[in-house]
């Protein structure tokens, strides 16, 4: 029975995802958008729960939609006059969009087709939290590390595009 | 405004090539009439002479003419000093000078003066009227300014003529 | 962006404009983010605009580039409506004009009148026009404290003030009879004397007034977020100030000290003995605190009016109903609550003034408003405004 | 779940699947926290308008019932009832859907708040990161409010809300660090029931720094930037009237009543208190609304800042602050 709600979910959360992300293409107001781009995360985040995966769906809700969202959000405010322009692309631009698409999608095929998607029978641990903490400060030292020295670098990167602004 | 020296020792007189007299006036004190082409430089005098404040610009319409009466006032005197500046342009050519270089608080006052007397300022930066609408039609403090929606109180203790028309 | 709104929008060129909106690499290279202006349009009825003042601010993200004020929504065509009516019969539309501190614009008006037609005042008259001009004063400036708290984001202090200033009003009220729009003062005089009784509540309210100030004092001026709000804020220059033609207490918190009442007496101001309070910087603290310090002055000349207050006639005798003062031209001010009051009289020897001209400070003062407020945050813009203290029916009359 | 075995036994007894027996315990929790947090939020509001008056020499509302307290149902059942005002050029959506999108996550967030040692709706693993993740779409409401309205007042009270939440968001989140690393656990009823001694004498700092970007989050006085009504007329929420209007207060208060069980929780000890347990939720409640006084004192006490001062006190006071706290109590506890 459990399961069967499980899919239930699953299918739900499924279909207003593909919704969601097919109406950020197609919005023509940038707000409408970037509302659905959050939906989008949400959603993923419901994924995250559904796997049992608490910290990871939290970071979702928490870094994409209280933070990258709302700072989207702000960024189009702030250039009001986005949500009344009608953006128009040159033919060049569609056929090199409509290309590296048509390559990512192919790319995504043949991963999916020749990788064996296994399912662990393994227990969820009850306290993923410390576990993951435990982790990224032992076995995962170095790629942690160099995620917060690329962070570092856009942190001060765009302190420096602000600054300039400052000046002029 | 009892020490008479201190205008003196302003020099109008000396630094005005037009002998242009201060004299004082029942009422209003230190006066100084000038013809209006004269403004502008006497305007120039009594700011070199230390007057800096600007405090009004009046109007007044006279039968055929309209009286301009500003109010400059000195703050680096002691005993402080102002002076009203008299002149007057015809009605039938009513443009003036503006102030405004001189004094920067002119602006307003001449704005007002133009909005409710039609007196013209050469050289404001912004003639635009001041608390009439934009496309509005006659200077209202004129005397014969007349609008069908203005319901004007008549009191029957009148002595002027024209008063109860 | 700006490059599209100069260009109209016809069926000519709006392909060009389609052009233009497309996405290409030049405009994405282009070296500064720019943000746009935004115009936002503040008043006329805009819960802080002190009456019905409408401006035009033009926003580079929170401060105020460009500031062009429109007033005239209060327009009430006094000096034209002086011009119907007789001498007395002006009297109490003078109170209308800043209606915060009335007192001091019928004052003003009689001053002038009794110039004008060569009437001697009594001198309890006097007294008594001093006593009500400094309750009057003190009443607008603790009013002008209470906004500026509430524009500050304060909103007791509010109701501290208003308590003060509502002790004021009931010793007017017994006094006229009216709280706001009194008509006290009269050509020659002063309508009514004091009730039995009136001085006594005066006087303790004066010694309650010279504690509590000082603790508001502490409560409001000396509070570390106000202090950082309004130190260095939009400060003004005496050159400055006086070329714009500010007068009352903003131009004497650059340093000037003009003050009416002791550059050009009046009354019986040069018996009294008080301190014209200036002040160096300009600023928006300089233009609270020095109304408070007013304040302490104003009472100090109450208790010295008071004590000093002679008997004897309240208005001059023989004085006409209908006065009918020889042609000429007369000008008198006082120093109201907002600065340099005056009024401006031409008479041609009739009943009716042949024109009446009104020299507000609130109008003075205001023009000034963009040339202070540019530069500033649109928060400390709107404290600007209000420490000015302008009062819309003396700036539009 | 608070599925205990009695209930397990109910179901079972029953032929009750056990997917539906927690399903509708949650929706009974749910529906009971909804119905709490209204009357909680009348209690507010009655609370800050009578705290307000006796800071202003004021009555406050005194005619409706015993001392006005039935003054906020009339209030409500006006606001209910007004004419709901629809901007012209509003869009529809976003306008209709920013009055919930600050309520919902609001309330949400309470969802996790153990007010008893086992009264708690939802225990999770991640708790904490719960009531600071959830809460923060609300900025998103408020965005959107401002831009659905259609008025350059709503936008920028909304721009500043948005960069005053996303900026204190960092000190406050930081700030809690301490409290996580002493209590080992971000599971809230762990944090509590480590909690012997308060965290506040362990955590002063982290208090201090907790406290006042709290105030900052629910735009409270002296960080009420996004509705300064001196400057913005009313700010993200001057186009709204009758019930999405009341929907904005809801959010508000709910807000503040979310910082300051958080701040029981994680600095005062939670439900800890003498006495026996059955008096745990009512030492929650006293430390709860004592916190909620405090707000409401130095909103009525205290001038509002600048929106540059606001900033500069999150990014270049509080954040500072927040990581020596940090610093500090990690050197201690490795020392």
């Amino acid at each position: 029975m459990n399961d069967i709600i499980t899919y239930i979910i699953f299918f739900g959360l499924s279909a207003v995802a593909i919704i969601s992300a097919l109406a950020i293409i197609t919005r023509r107001n940038l707000f409408h958008a970037a509302m659905f781009l959050g939906l989008l995360m949400l959603v993923v985040a419901g994924f995250y729960f559904l796997l049992d995966a608490d910290l990871v769906g939290i970071m979702q809700v928490f870094v994409y939609v209280g933070g990258v969202i709302v700072v989207l959000l702000f960024g189009i405010m702030m250039t009001s006059q986005m949500t009344n322009v009608r953006m128009v692309s040159a033919i060049k631009q569609k056929v090199f969009t409509i290309l590296a698409v048509a390559g990512f999608v192919a790319l995504l095929v043949s991963v999916f087709t020749k990788v064996n998607l296994s399912v662990s029978n393994a227990a969820v641990p009850k306290d993923t939290t410390s576990l993951v903490g435990k982790l990224f400060m032992t076995n995962y030292i170095l790629p942690f590390e160099v995620m917060s020295v690329l962070l570092l670098a856009a942190l001060i990167g765009a302190i420096v595009i602000a600054r300039q602004e400052v000046k002029q | 405004m009892s020490n008479e020296n201190i205008v003196g020792k302003n020099g109008q007189g000396e630094k005005d090539p037009n002998e242009l007299k201060i004299v004082e006036e029942k009422g209003l004190g230190y006066t100084l009439t000038v013809a209006r082409e004269d403004i502008l430089k006497a305007a120039v005098g009594l700011k070199e002479a230390g007057f800096d404040l600007l405090t009004f610009v009046a109007g007044v319409d006279m039968p055929d003419s309209i009286k301009l009466t500003y109010r400059v006032y000195s703050s680096k005197q002691k005993n402080q000093v102002a002076v009203i500046i008299k002149t007057e342009v015809p009605k039938s050519d009513p443009v003036i000078d503006s102030l405004t270089p001189i004094w920067s608080s002119a602006n307003w006052h001449e704005r007002e003066t133009y909005d409710l007397l039609g007196v013209e300022f050469k050289g404001h930066p912004d003639p635009r009227r001041m608390f009439m609408p934009e496309d509005w039609v006659g200077y209202p403090l004129r005397k014969d300014y007349k609008d069908d929606r203005m319901v004007v109180f008549e009191d029957y203790r009148t002595d002027r003529p024209g008063d109860s028309e | 962006m700006s490059k599209i709104e100069e260009t109209k929008v016809s069926k000519a060129n709006l392909a060009e404009l389609e052009k233009e909106l497309a996405f290409d690499e030049t405009r994405e290279s282009e070296p500064t983010l720019k943000t746009e202006e935004l115009v936002l349009n503040f008043g006329p009825q805009h819960p802080s605009a002190h009456g019905v003042l409408r401006a035009i601010f033009n926003l580079d993200g929170e401060v105020v580039t460009k500031i062009v004020p429109y007033i005239g929504y209060l327009h009430r065509c006094f000096e034209k409506i002086a011009e119907k009516r007789t001498y007395s019969q002006f009297m109490p539309f003078t109170d209308r004009m800043d209606y915060v501190s009335s007192m001091h614009n019928g004052w003003a008006y009689a001053m002038t009148v009794e110039k004008l037609a060569d009437i001697k005042v009594p001198e309890r008259a006097e007294y008594l026009r001093v006593i009500f001009a400094e309750f009057q004063r003190i009443a607008s400036h603790l009013l002008f404290l209470a906004t500026t708290a509430t524009e500050a984001g304060a909103l007791s202090p509010f109701f501290y003030f208003f308590d003060e200033r509502e002790r004021i009003l009931w010793l007017f009220e017994r006094l006229c009879g009216a709280r706001l729009t009194y008509n006290y003062v009269r050509i020659g005089g002063v309508s009514a004397d004091l009730p039995d009784g009136w001085l006594e509540d005066a006087l303790a309210f004066i010694n309650r007034l010279e504690k509590t100030i000082l603790e508001y004092d502490k409560l409001l001026l000396g509070g570390y977020i106000f202090k950082k709000r309004m130190k260095g804020v939009a400060p003004f220059s005496a050159e400055r100030a006086l070329d714009w033609g500010i007068t009352g207490p903003p131009l004497r918190s650059t340093g000037i000290p003009y003050d009416i009442r002791r550059s050009d007496p009046y009354s019986v101001y040069p018996r009294m003995d008080f301190d014209v309070v200036i002040k160096d910087n300009g600023d928006n603290y300089d233009r609270v605190c020095i109304r408070s310090d007013e304040i302490k002055q104003s009472l100090k000349i109450l208790k010295q009016a008071i004590e000093q207050l002679p008997d004897g006639p309240i208005i001059a005798d023989g004085v006409a109903k209908d006065i009918r003062p020889p042609a000429g031209e007369a000008f008198a001010h006082v120093e109201s609550s907002r600065g340099d009051l005056g009024y401006y009289i031409v008479s041609d020897g009739s009943i009716k003034p042949y024109r009446v001209k009104i020299q507000g400070p609130s109008f003075a003062n205001l023009q000034a408003f963009p040339a202070i407020a540019e530069g500033a945050y649109l928060g400390d813009v709107v404290l600007t405004l209000g420490t000015l203290d302008p009062v819309f029916g003396e700036v539009d009359r | 779940m608070l599925s205990s075995s009695s209930l397990l036994q109910f179901a079972s007894h029953n032929g009750m699947p056990i997917w539906v027996l927690n399903t509708s315990i949650a929706l009974i929790m749910s529906l009971v926290v909804f119905a709490l947090c209204g009357l909680g939020v009348l209690i507010l509001v009655y609370m800050e308008r009578k705290v307000a008056a006796d800071m202003q020499l004021r009555w406050g509302p005194m005619h409706v019932g015993w001392h006005g307290v039935l003054q906020l149902i009339a209030d409500s059942v006006k606001l209910l009832s007004k004419e709901d005002i629809f901007p012209r050029n509003a869009d529809r959506w976003i306008f209709r859907l920013a009055p919930v999108l600050v309520f919902l996550p609001a309330f949400i967030g309470l969802m996790v708040m153990p007010i008893g040692p086992h009264l708690v709706v939802q225990d999770l693993n991640v708790g904490l990161l719960y009531v600071l993740a959830v809460p923060a779409i609300g900025v998103a409401g408020v965005i959107m409010a401002g831009f659905g309205s259609y008025n350059k007042y709503a936008i920028l009270g909304s721009l500043r809300s948005a960069a005053q939440m996303v900026s204190y968001e960092v000190p406050r989140a930081l700030s809690i660090l301490g409290v996580v690393m002493i209590a080992g656990s971000a599971k809230l009823t762990a944090i509590v029931g480590t909690q012997h001694a308060w965290y506040i004498f362990l955590q002063p700092i982290g208090f201090v720094v907790f406290l006042v970007s709290t105030l900052a989050e629910t735009n409270r006085v002296p960080f009420d930037l996004p509705e300064t009504e001196s400057e913005l007329v009313n700010g993200y929420h001057t186009e709204y009237s009758g019930t999405r209007f009341l929907f904005f207060l809801f959010g508000e208060y709910i807000a503040l009543i979310a910082g300051s069980a958080l701040a029981v929780v994680l600095f005062l000890g939670g439900w800890h208190g003498p006495g026996p347990e059955f008096l745990a939720p009512v030492w929650f409640l006293i430390k709860m609304f004592a916190i909620i006084y405090l707000a409401m004192w130095i909103r009525w006490t205290l001038p509002r800042f600048r929106i540059d001062q606001v900033m500069d006190l999150g990014w270049k006071v509080l954040l500072p602050l927040a990581l020596l706290n940090v610093l500090i109590t990690g050197l201690i506890m490795v020392l």
